[in-house]
């Protein structure tokens, strides 16, 4: 174990898979940086967020590839290497840009080993940033797991803590599927305790953030910590908690989620997307559907409105679901006759 | 070339009897196209197609009969009645799909060519597209990708002049597809491609160049399509004496049997003797097709993932 | 009222709107067909599903344009136009192209308004076509209605009947948002009484199929037959459904589903969309969380599965939900104890 | 060009500070091109703009202070603070917004021009967009629409020699940005873009001709930024000298001073005068925008839709 931010499990992360397997090539825009300038020498920047620190220099242009801004050409290029038996890793900078590049995604890359009668394998992992909390307004603070989650054929992982930013990633990787990998951009700098060598952590398998008896919080992402801090100020009200981390979303963990529930009785999904066809919609209808007879209250979601993400600090603190949001929700559920 | 002539023309008549379902787009009179780029590949080279794929994927070297099966929507056919028409593949030859996204392979070829160039074995990777496709944005991205990296793609565009039913000289705003093209710095040729053996030529310096690590480049092919966009289409929007002027001048099987024939290459009779051969393979993949069993619902859930 | 098809009174709406307001122009490929070619007069096919036949014949090459295959250039071109003071009318041949051309939508149209402080108007419609039932296989076949649904500051309207067809373009030509209006490709050639002259269906507003007592229905498209259908045949068994179509999926009719929930107490929620995130799990988790204490029994859902739609007949047939599929559930769900 | 210069570098001060939030690109060193361009333009004109507007909007009209309390944040900004620096915008002078996603921008000008030419009174469309924003499929379908619709767009590219960290010779696959677009039969020049002057001849001429009817143009201006890609960006990625060397030959508003004394346009006196106005409405602005009040939390959830 040692103790490192969430940009460097990522980052270390990538170093280590791309030394266990030279088929794994990382690509995307300015993952190097100061490419082309014919004075400087590149690896400037290692992505926007750092997170490609590094990679050029050690792996050589031939594997971590600085690419144009043409994100369909991005992913294109990406499950096309894949097919040819590469295992791409590609940076999309914000997930809000999949609009350009959801075709690769959804049409190509998800559903190639079906249309293709189970022959062909798309080992390709997108890695992009998602979430509001940084003031960049309505098109670089967007979440959109929901988007990839609906899409069959494709995973979708969301780390909520140095370790699982390391472990999921490495499994991704090595994953024989297409892989959505979305980092909040807040969580960069938090750290946390990460094993050591080689870590992997199984898709579909939940982390049981902590563990009570009145109500079972679900999410994922910045807001796993938005939930611990919520029913820390709950447990003072005499309110316990299981927090529930599914990790990912696709596929989902429903056994922990449905345990979960018959014990509590009691479910708040929490998410910072809009509330429509979104994930926190998802778990909700899950429950309702298959644990219906343990329910002892309503199943409430807390999530962003139905509005684009706004610019100003004090609208995107109100867009954003808090803590005391949640407590309230929580406390409302519990309270419920 | 005849074998896909009269897998297309086959298909025109069983569609008709309503045996084959779906979307099905016939490749008949662009074959020379397929066969002249694909005789300069082999299976560890990639191809991607489009929604007009049967050539290629013949040309690639699918299996025929997995291929009939595929179309008539059984569960050993080649993708196991999942894909059908538009998405017709063979990992094992390198034909990495017929794809129903105008545009979609373009992009999907230029991460095979860079998947072939870290392999370094000279392996190239060509795209087909239409006219149509030539205005579709990722195209010109994947053009751009390949062009920078020096990737050893090729892409190559089918100009029959429609896309579904409008005039390619409408659409593309430009002297040519090859001259926007040139402007990405891709080396482009402009061929006849009703002439096996130009497209043949052509190709075969283009592929060599691609091989040497000469990065991509590209060639519009002049073509006619001899059946409408889609089966049922009945093409009112082409000029009236348009496909009979086709069929009799610009028929690449006929050319090509002709110039075959002057050569002296082939006896009339060893082409015959070829021409029987296939309507007997075309015959056998329609019957093994009829007979064969349909897929069940469970079928319907599998290969979604390798695992989950 | 006068009989006519599902698609008669798609055209017809249109010729009617293009008559009434000049601002309105109709674009898209082959929406004249034909175009290019010196040889030919065009207007030969009206789309490929025939839908704006005869509209360049009667308003010229200005206000009904051929377009080039480039879906973001003609979203994008709608949206400019729109920002710009016209009403234009884009065709989307099929919503599974929508993936090349979600960032015109989602970054672009959807968020404009808000974005630019409430100044900014995009009056524009997008018609596309969705569903399974044709045998066009996985990228020709899918219903993408979750994926806009989930998207702030967009519209979406899925009629079910001609009547409603003409109604919801009348409403959608004139609102002054930006609308998906998705017609189901089987739905065309369907017949039914459609009012003359002026009509239009205000959106977020239900249409209740039927009435009964014992379980709610809600579908959209062509799953509403299904829906009359399997009510048909468990009405021989005595059991009774609302059946609900909403219509438009955003703004949603929650009043219209939540009252009948309150009264049946049951809900089954019927789409052709896969699961996950689906607008089935929108409907569902809205009742378990708004009318729980009505519930009677769990909320079920009938939908696609987790897959690509298959190419093959056979599998086709199994994909899309049946009316005995939903006769099956609706049974289940009236007999849970 | 002043008050942009001005706008940007109080910005870059009050940034650092962190009284405004966000992400912000910086105009400084391409005022030359906005102005130039804009001067041809009425408010009927449209333009569109990218990521780094200000400039833009400036130019094209948009009121400083109400931009300024919108970078702000604030209730009264341009856009109540829902947009911020990347979505600056405003319909009634033309400007249809900044736009945070790279290429957004012309195919939204290739509507305004339909929009415009339906209209018949010879208003245009001027898409703003940079470098990198040239490698974007749905930039390249935008010009293929205009070009084979006519339509009265020009498409100004701001080659300022970076896509935030990347140089432009390494992304673009062909001579310059200006040859590639000729290829789409778009009449295309290039040209001096430091030069207030020149970048005002060439744009007069282009707008002339496209309010006549003739179709869409491009441009591509040669320039630099005086700032990082965004605040905070520590430039290692440039040449040592670059910068330096920019501020010293290529500073537009120095070549604007110097020419406009050499022609006796203007006195010293009064461009300081000049100068010293742009300073006082910035202080204006800064402290206005410091002492607006913020917008509320039931602010989040109106206009998102006309009527729902
Ligand atoms: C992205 C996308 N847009 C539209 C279509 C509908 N469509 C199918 S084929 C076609 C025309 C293609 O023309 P071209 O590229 O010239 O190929 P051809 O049919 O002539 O072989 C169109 C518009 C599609 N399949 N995909
Ligand atoms: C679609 C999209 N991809 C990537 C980005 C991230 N990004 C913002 S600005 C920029 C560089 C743009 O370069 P250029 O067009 O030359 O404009 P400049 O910044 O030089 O003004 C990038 C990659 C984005 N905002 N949108
Ligand atoms: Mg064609
Ligand atoms: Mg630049």
């Amino acid at each position: 174990m040692t103790e490192i931010t969430f940009r460097e499990a990522l980052t270390n992360t990538l170093h280590q898979e791309m030394a266990r397997d030279e088929n794994v090539i990382v690509l995307g825009e300015d993952v190097v940086g100061g490419t082309g300038n014919p004075h400087v020498e590149p690896d400037f920047v290692g992505g926007v967020f750092g997170v490609t620190a590094g990679l050029y220099t050690k792996f050589g242009v031939e594997r971590c590839i600085d690419m144009p801004i043409s994100e369909a050409g991005i992913v294109g290029t990406a499950a096309g290497a894949a097919l040819a038996g590469k295992r791409p890793v590609a940076e999309i900078m914000f997930c809000d840009f999949m609009g350009l590049c959801l075709d690769q995604l959804m049409n190509q890359a998800a559903k190639f080993r079906y249309m293709f009668g189970g022959k062909a394998t798309c080992p390709m992992v997108i890695r992009t940033t998602y979430g509001a909390g940084m003031n960049a307004a309505s098109q670089h603070s967007q979440s959109l797991h929901p988007l990839v989650t609906m899409i069959p054929g494709l995973k979708v992982v969301i780390p909520s803590t140095p370790a699982d930013a390391k472990g999921l990633l490495t499994t991704a990787i090595r994953d024989d599927d297409p892989v959505i990998f979305f980092e909040h951009k807040t969580l960069y700098t938090i750290s946390g305790d990460v094993p050591d060598g080689d870590y992997t952590v199984p898709f579909g398998k939940a982390r049981i953030v902590s563990e009570g008896e009145d109500c079972t919080l679900v999410a994922t992402g910045r807001m796993v910590s938005f939930c611990e801090n919520a029913a820390q100020a709950l447990s003072e009200d005499g309110i316990s908690c299981d927090i529930i981390d599914p990790r990912t979303t696709s596929p989902l963990d429903e056994d922990a989620i449905l345990d979960s529930v018959e014990k509590t009785g009691r479910l708040v999904v929490v998410d910072e997307t809009p509330p429509r066809c979104s994930f926190a919609c998802d778990v909700a209808a899950l429950a309702a559907s298959e644990v219906f007879s343990s329910l002892k209250a309503p199943i409430k979601q807390v999530t962003a409105p139905h509005s684009p993400v706004p610019f100003a600090k004090e609208l995107e603190a109100a867009y954003v679901p808090s803590p005391a949001k949640i407590k309230d929700i929580v406390e409302q559920t519990v309270n419920y006759k | 070339m005849k074998t896909i002539r009269e897998f297309e023309e086959r298909l025109h008549k069983e569609i008709a009897t309503g045996a084959i379902a779906g979307f099905t787009h016939l490749y008949a009179g662009q074959e020379s196209i397929a066969v002249g780029v694909c005789e300069n590949l082999t299976n560890d080279d990639y191809i991607t197609s489009t929604h007009r794929g049967h050539g290629h994927c013949i040309a690639k070297g699918c299996d025929v009969i997995g291929m009939m099966k595929e179309l008539y929507g059984r569960a050993d056919g080649l993708c196991k009645g999942k894909g059908g028409s538009m998405h017709v593949a063979d990992m094992d030859v390198g034909m990495l799909g017929a794809n129903g996204i105008v545009g979609g392979g373009p992009p999907l070829a230029t991460g095979a060519a860079l998947a072939a160039k870290l392999d370094g074995k000279g392996e190239v990777a060509v795209s087909f597209g239409g006219d149509g496709s030539c205005n579709q944005g990722p195209v010109f991205e994947a053009m751009n990708i390949a062009a920078i990296l020096k990737l050893p793609s090729i892409y190559v565009y089918e100009n029959n002049r429609y896309s579904e039913h409008t005039h390619s000289s409408y659409v593309i705003a430009s002297e040519s597809i090859a001259s926007r093209v040139e402007g990405f710095g891709i080396h482009t040729v402009k061929a006849n491609g009703f002439d096996f053996f130009e497209v043949h030529e052509v190709m075969k310096e283009l592929i060599a160049k691609a091989r040497e690590g000469n990065g991509p480049c590209a060639v519009e092919f002049e073509t006619t399509r001899f059946y409408g966009h889609f089966e049922g289409d009945p093409q009112n929007y082409r000029a009236p004496t348009e496909l009979e002027d086709d069929r009799e001048n610009n028929d690449c099987l006929k050319i090509f049997r002709s110039k075959v024939s002057e050569a002296g290459l082939l006896a009339d009779e060893d082409l015959d003797n070829i021409d029987n051969e296939v309507l007997a393979l075309i015959d056998d993949a329609v019957e093994q097709a009829q007979n064969s069993p349909a897929p069940t619902p469970d079928d319907v859930t599998t290969d979604v993932y390798v695992s989950y």
